[in-house]
């Protein structure tokens, strides 16, 4: 493709890194500037349907901790070394001021330590709403699509009332669509990862992922479009490389440098990292009640993660699935350090990956790891069990 | 050591010590009875402390299994490890709940328990209480296929949240909680192919509402001074019977006697100790690997446990003694698990001031928090909440870690550094109080 | 003229003060603990008592401090380093309202109040302990003398993140960024920095209140102090006899008892001393049980069921 | 003529080099400690091998590993030494199927087929109790040299139990045994003991097959080898002096000349390659 072209897809990639690890949110800070008296609401990974607090004019900001970036200084004082790291790294962009910009703060009950996080928020940001959005964990009930129904009009009260503005039917219909082309962008980007990943690296895929949850979504959108029609262009040559799924990106964000050596030696096709941005996996309906679209697309049309049981979706299955779709010769299982939900998955994944004698690779990461050589001596010894014949 | 009986106080002194011994026999013939169902394959339900649903599990007439006290069992009886390392060589990493490790490895291991054989579950149910039940199930659910059953309760929503029947928002959560007990009564006549009997449940929860009104009178007895029992000792050997024999007639009249047995202790100024010297409120689960020298280490400096939290989550919520409205079970069942839960259990991420009422009201000198490294539940807050009790509420606290059944946790030097450090500042206090010093 | 001491046994080391009536420290010695710790409680002691010289009959009375404490089996009673390291701290600097100690298992935050006695503590959590260690972990891993450790840290321009809390993997990350080609002393610095940051978070969880003393060994350590003065954005109390800040309290607690008019803070200190000595020794289990309603043989299985 | 492959081993404290002919012969080895400068220790090396007669020139292919691998100024590939301690004890032990290496800061076990292959393996997790540099800490916490520690362990008539998995934790537990009087040879045994304990639990999640073979620097360490093999209950294969410090450049070097025989059967040679991928 033509210089030009590239060096523009080369920066908007690396504008969107620069964003992902710019712990001073500078696209929160602008919106907040264009929008005067406009209202930012944070919420803990993993799922949140941000549609509703887009249709009252607010600005949803995913918080999925700071990485290596900044260090816990003061979250160390309130939450103990064996609690996972995305938990403490997240309560300091509170204390350090860095996400005082937050109107409100929610997280789902996705884990024991997020259920605790809203408490500790509370306890020290009394003037910030922080709320337990209790997404429905009896997934096979006749009565989860209702009850989801009610506690997201819950939601939409409180939003209401933090912004001083009703939100109409119409206004959710417009946030439902942007999100939905949202979506259907990822996806896209996806198929490219899956069928081409010499064209677009894991860590940039990711990048240009994650900056969606710092920004408005209209501009992600128009920002995915932008360099979907760049990537193709590019020329690449297919390398002798192991086609990995990678497991264990759905809460805590594995550092750049991990994905980096990763995508040295392997092409990442599929995996769940921010799973979350992806979790409806269909365009939400038009049934007349958008709340209720909302909440029957989160239950039906979702993608699994190992922080729900839902009957339907038993997790090695998913996984399988996951991993012949795209064509996958391995699976590289992640958790993060002191992640419950995450450490216990790992254990069914080994054993049916062991029946299917499918090769895997066990890791443990923490967002904040500096050293990489174990765990890329690790992953090249993996693959050159694989590769040496 | 020679075993030392305790001397004649009063002409109705056999009473004394009852409730432990009852508690122990009725705690054997539950897990004789356990035994019998893996030989015969009557039904059995995994089941857990909080959310038990035992009011129409019991109905049904379903033996029940608490995962958890099959856990604790096997530390204390001093075989946690062998179950730990087995769980650990299949995949478990250190860093998981040991509860879920202890028992893993007893499910490998052919189910054999130091109490005797655990039958197969014909059914679970687990709730949402703590997020690592819902992880453990699935364990059961891979290795019998058997019918998995997430009774969702919906916590408190955030701090100073608070909803009452009558709320829209609490009637919608309620509504949810009766649909799902109308379908796990569904499942349970497929599972046991036998017709749902009202009757029998109202039988059952009469006999909870018995056993919550005891209950609540036993732990507002230990406000007295001395307190009639330790809430960390005795005290769960009582809480105990609230899960086994909930909703059953053994159950309630275990409990009244035991109110006898309290309020008699009360009335000859019967306590623990030869001298009560320090009131104790305890946050966090028991240290089973270690129990004993966990209690001693305290008793040593002349402290008693006169209140814990752990009694309210895992004895089911009962500490305030709910009442069940019988003219409409299932709704006013739906309604008290949701708020019972709500109360007892994820209030405790919101409890900081809950706590200090406590330490008031049961005149305690100050708090223990045992934080668990593998139990995130009840640990994530802690450091946090102690901050704010001390700071805001000048409740004098102190933090230990340890373990529930893990053993390799357990560091008995620094354990009783932090004991015999926090004893000396409370005598301290206690002592600057006595000449009037202000601080 | 009445003499007391205060017997001090750490991990590492087990140090030893003698003081007279008028609160002066006559003499004082410092010993490896290794294996034998009775044996190093007594040496040391003895060594003290010459350094004063007296004799051992002239010492009135001996307290027992640190993680041995109990193994001062000459010693009239124990209390713990906590205690001790705040009122020693409190005596050699009279405003202190915040003590920090580094130590060989534990690094400690104190708030103390009036008379030295102590309102809080807190102390490193598990996969954070033996934080003095991590410093002996630094220095092995870089065979480096202690003693230079600081100095060496001190020239450091980019100092290097070292982000496990665990002080054996600390020397595995040490020896990841020197084959990296890091300079020793930015590795260093890193080192340090790390464990400043965690006494840090230590010290905001008993609220950091001025004026700060900061005892144990690791006050030798020119870097260390200086970068916690930086974070703190104060200066520290650091005395040269910081390192027996621990016996030093002891022997103020011992003078209290000795001079039993004033029976001091230790009485309430210590009332565990006179329900029986012998059982505090941390392996046994006491002989006479306190509790005359639940047998002392009671099996944990009669009592424990959830 | 004859194919002349070298395997260098970078390590952390010493850095070994190993030269083999197309018949796997040993033609010349040396060790030279590594320092901190890594590149320099691999030529320092290979200086060493010319001495003893090989020239550089004389070199068809070079394999480096250990974790200075990347920074081998001669090398043709880089191997990670998990790849080549299992290729290397594979080939010492002909029948081995499990390799256990424990060091100083990492423990690994690699289940190995019969081509010497990796076909799984694990390494310590991140609690310290299991690993080598326990031990020494606990030695020189009683006041012994870590060189001590076999003999003295040898000596224990009843070893104590040491059950924390983490290395500061477990150290209380020794204050707490010396405390309690009970003498350093029994703490000392009970620490191989437990450290022992923990290998085998690796050994075990990648499947425990034997024959064992054990290698780095515990495997010189008498009281652990007799430890390991009563955990296991089996015999244990130990790699003899010298070959057990230079199992990672043998390994290396017969990788290497794998590689030349595929290589020429391609009809590639002589040509350098590398395989994509493992080039970061």
């Amino acid at each position: 493709m033509g210089v030009a072209a590239q060096d523009r897809l080369a920066e908007v990639v690396e504008s969107c890194r620069d964003l992902v690890e710019d712990m001073t949110f500078p696209s929160v800070r602008r919106w907040q500037q264009e929008h005067p008296g406009g209202q930012v609401l944070g919420h803990f990974q993993v799922y949140f349907p941000e549609e509703i607090a887009h249709a009252a004019g607010m600005l949803p900001v995913k918080i999925m901790g700071a990485g290596g970036r900044i260090e816990a200084k003061q979250a160390d004082s309130h939450i103990g070394s064996f609690v996972c790291s995305i938990c403490r790294t997240s309560l300091e962009l509170g204390l350090s001021g860095r996400a005082g910009f937050l109107g409100g703060f929610y997280t789902p009950p996705i884990c024991d330590v997020a259920r605790n996080l809203a408490g500790i928020w509370g306890r020290n940001f009394p003037d910030q709403t922080a709320r337990i959005l209790y997404l429905p964990q009896n997934a096979n009930s006749r009565h989860a699509v209702t009850y989801l129904r009610e506690e997201y009009a819950r939601l939409a009260r409180d939003v209401e009332r933090m912004t001083g503005r009703a939100m109409t039917e119409t206004d959710l219909r417009r946030s439902i669509a942007v999100y939905n082309e949202n979506r259907r962008l990822l996806r896209d980007l996806y198929r490219l990862k899956r069928e081409t990943p010499w064209l677009l690296p894991t860590t940039e895929a990711y990048v240009l992922a994650a900056a969606g949850s710092l920004m408005p979504r209209e501009e992600h959108n128009r920002l995915l479009a932008d360099v979907l029609e760049l990537i193709p262009a590019r020329s690449g040559r297919k390398q002798d490389r192991v086609r990995v799924v990678f497991e264990g990106g759905f809460c805590e964000q594995p550092p750049l440098d991990m994905l980096q050596l990763i995508e040295e030696a392997c092409y990442v096709v599929d995996d769940d990292l921010l799973i979350g941005l992806r979790w409806i996996i269909e365009d939400v309906p038009d049934s007349g009640d958008a709340l209720f679209d909302l909440a029957q697309s989160y239950l039906d049309r979702s993608s699994y993660t190992c922080i729900q049981h839902d009957e339907r979706k038993p997790k090695e299955a998913m996984l399988l699935r996951r991993f012949e779709e795209s064509g996958a010769e391995a699976v590289i299982l992640a958790a993060a350090k002191m992640c419950e939900p995450g450490m216990d998955e790992q254990v069914a994944y080994q054993r049916v990956l062991d029946e299917r004698r499918i090769p895997y690779l066990l890791l443990e990461f923490e967002e904040k790891m500096t050293g990489f050589e174990r765990m890329r001596m690790e992953v090249e010894t993996f693959v050159e069990s694989i590769l040496f014949d | 050591m020679s075993v030392k009986q305790a001397t004649p106080l009063s002409p109705r002194d056999e009473i004394l010590g009852r409730g432990r011994r009852e508690g122990n026999r009725l705690f054997k013939e539950w897990y004789a009875a356990l035994h019998t169902a893996a030989e015969t394959g009557e039904h059995t339900a995994y089941v857990f402390v909080m959310g038990s649903a035992a009011e129409i599990l019991k109905a049904f007439d379903f033996h029940l299994s608490f995962p958890e006290i099959n856990a604790l069992q096997t530390a204390v009886r001093k075989v946690s490890l062998e179950y730990l390392n087995r769980a650990e060589d299949y995949g478990y990493s250190t860093d998981v709940c040991a509860y879920v490790k202890a028992d893993v490895g007893m499910h490998l291991d052919e189910r054999r328990h130091p109490n005797g054989r655990l039958p197969r579950p014909s059914l679970v149910v687990a709730t949402n209480m703590c997020n690592t039940y819902v992880k453990w199930v699935e364990i059961w659910e891979r290795l019998y296929g058997c019918p998995v059953f997430v009774l969702d309760l919906p916590g408190q929503r955030g701090i100073g949240w608070s909803s009452q029947p009558g709320d829209e928002g609490f009637e919608a959560d309620r509504r949810y909680v009766q649909g799902q007990l109308e379908e796990l009564i569904e499942l349970c006549e497929t599972v046991t192919g036998r017709p749902f009997q009202v009757d029998r449940l109202r039988e059952s929860m009469a006999n909870v509402n018995r056993t919550a009104a005891d209950w609540s009178a036993v732990l507002r007895l230990n406000q007295n001074v001395p307190a009639p029992f330790n809430a960390m000792g005795d005290g769960l050997t009582y809480m105990g019977m609230l899960s086994a024999y909930r909703g059953t007639e053994t159950g309630a009249r275990y409990m009244a006697d035991l109110r006898e047995e309290m309020e008699h202790r009360v009335a000859v100024g019967l306590g623990t100790l030869p001298e009560e010297r320090f009131r104790l409120h305890a946050v966090g689960t028991a240290c089973y690997s270690n129990f004993r020298r966990f209690l001693e280490l305290f008793a040593d400096w002349g402290a008693v446990f006169v209140n814990s939290e752990y009694l309210a989550y895992a004895g089911g919520g009962l500490d305030r003694g709910i009442q069940f409205d019988l003219e409409r079970p299932l709704e006013s069942l739906a309604e008290q698990l949701l708020l019972t839960g709500q109360r007892s259990m994820s209030n405790m991420f919101f409890s900081q001031d809950q706590l200090a009422d406590t330490v008031r009201d049961w005149k305690a000198d100050g708090i223990v928090y045992h934080a668990v490294k593998s139990c995130r539940t009840v640990s994530t807050g802690m450091a946090d909440s102690r901050e704010y009790l001390i700071r805001q509420r000048g409740v004098p606290a102190l933090f230990l870690e340890s373990d529930m059944v893990d053993p390799r946790l357990f560091s008995e030097a620094q354990f009783k550094n932090r004991i015999d450090a926090f004893f000396e500042a409370l005598g301290a206090r206690k002592l600057a109080a006595a000449r009037g010093v202000a601080r | 003229m009445m003499h007391v001491a205060g017997v001090d046994v750490g991990s590492t080391q087990t140090k030893a003060v003698v003081v007279d009536i008028r609160r002066r420290v006559v003499g004082k010695s410092l010993v490896d603990t290794g294996a034998i710790i009775t044996a190093a409680a007594q040496s040391a002691f003895d060594a003290a008592v010459e350094d004063a010289g007296l004799e051992a009959a002239d010492i009135a009375y001996v307290v027992g401090t640190g993680y041995g404490r109990y193994k001062v089996t000459f010693g009239d009673t124990q209390v713990t380093e906590i205690s001790c390291h705040a009122r020693g701290a409190r005596y050699l600097f009279p405003d202190t309202r915040t003590v920090l100690d580094i130590g060989g298992q534990d690094t400690k935050a104190i708030k103390v109040g009036d008379e030295g006695s102590v309102l809080d503590f807190c102390m490193n959590d598990k996969c954070a302990a033996g934080t003095g260690r991590f410093l002996g972990a630094g220095a092995f891993a870089l065979d480096i003398p202690l003693g230079e450790l600081g100095p060496l840290a001190l020239r450091a321009r980019s100092p290097v993140k070292i982000t496990t809390t665990c002080t054996v993997f600390a020397e595995s990350e040490i020896i990841n960024w020197l084959a990296r080609g890091k300079k020793v002393e930015d590795v260093l610095m890193g080192v340090h920095q790390a464990i400043a940051t965690r006494s840090l978070s230590l010290l905001r969880r008993v609220g950091v209140e001025e004026e700060i003393t900061f005892t144990g060994g690791v006050t030798r350590n020119v870097a260390m102090v200086q970068i916690l003065e930086q974070m703190l954005e104060t200066r520290l109390n650091v005395s040269p006899e910081a390192h027996y800040m621990g016996a030093i309290g002891a022997s103020l607690f011992a003078l209290d008892q000795a001079e039993s008019g004033a029976a001091g803070a230790l009485e309430a200190l210590t009332i565990e001393s006179r329900l029986d000595s012998k059982r505090s020794e941390p392996e046994l289990c006491s002989s006479a049980c306190p509790n005359p309603i639940i047998p002392k043989r009671m099996r944990d299985e009669e009592v424990a069921h959830l | 003529m004859s194919v002349r492959t070298a395997g260098i081993d970078v390590g952390a404290t010493y850095t070994k080099a190993i030269v083999i002919d197309s018949v796997r012969q040993v033609l010349a080895m040396t060790m030279v400690k590594t320092g901190f400068d890594l590149a320099g220790a691999s030529e320092k090396a290979l200086a060493e091998l010319g001495r003893q007669g090989i020239e550089r020139g004389d070199l068809d292919y070079v394999a480096s590993t250990g974790y200075g691998r990347y920074v081998v100024p001669a090398r043709d590939l880089q191997i990670t030494e998990l790849t080549c301690h299992a290729r290397g004890a594979s080939f010492l032990h002909p029948a081995t199927r499990t390799v256990l290496d424990v060091g100083g800061q990492t423990v690994k076990a690699i289940r190995v087929d019969e081509r010497g292959k990796v076909r799984a393996f694990r390494l310590n997790d991140k609690c310290a109790a299991g690993t080598g540099a326990f031990l020494e800490k606990t030695a020189r916490y009683m006041g012994f040299d870590p060189t001590q520690i076999g003999e003295l362990a040898l000596r224990s008539r009843e070893p104590v139990t040491i059950s924390s998995v983490c290395a500061v934790f477990a150290e209380s537990e020794v204050i707490n045994h010396l405390t309690s009087g009970t003498p350093p040879e029994d703490i000392m045994y009970g620490a191989v003991r437990s450290l022992a304990g923990r290998a085998v639990q690796l050994m075990k999640r990648v499947g425990l097959e034997p024959e064992y073979t054990f290698a780095g620097g515990m495997s010189r360490n008498e009281a652990f080898v007799k430890a390991l093999g009563l955990a296991l209950k089996a015999p244990v294969n130990v790699l003899p002096d010298p070959m057990g410090q230079y199992n990672g450049a043998l390994g290396a070097a017969l990788l290497a000349l794998d590689r030349v025989n595929k290589l020429r059967a391609a009809g590639e040679w002589p040509r350098r390659a590398t395989v994509h991928g493992v080039v970061a």
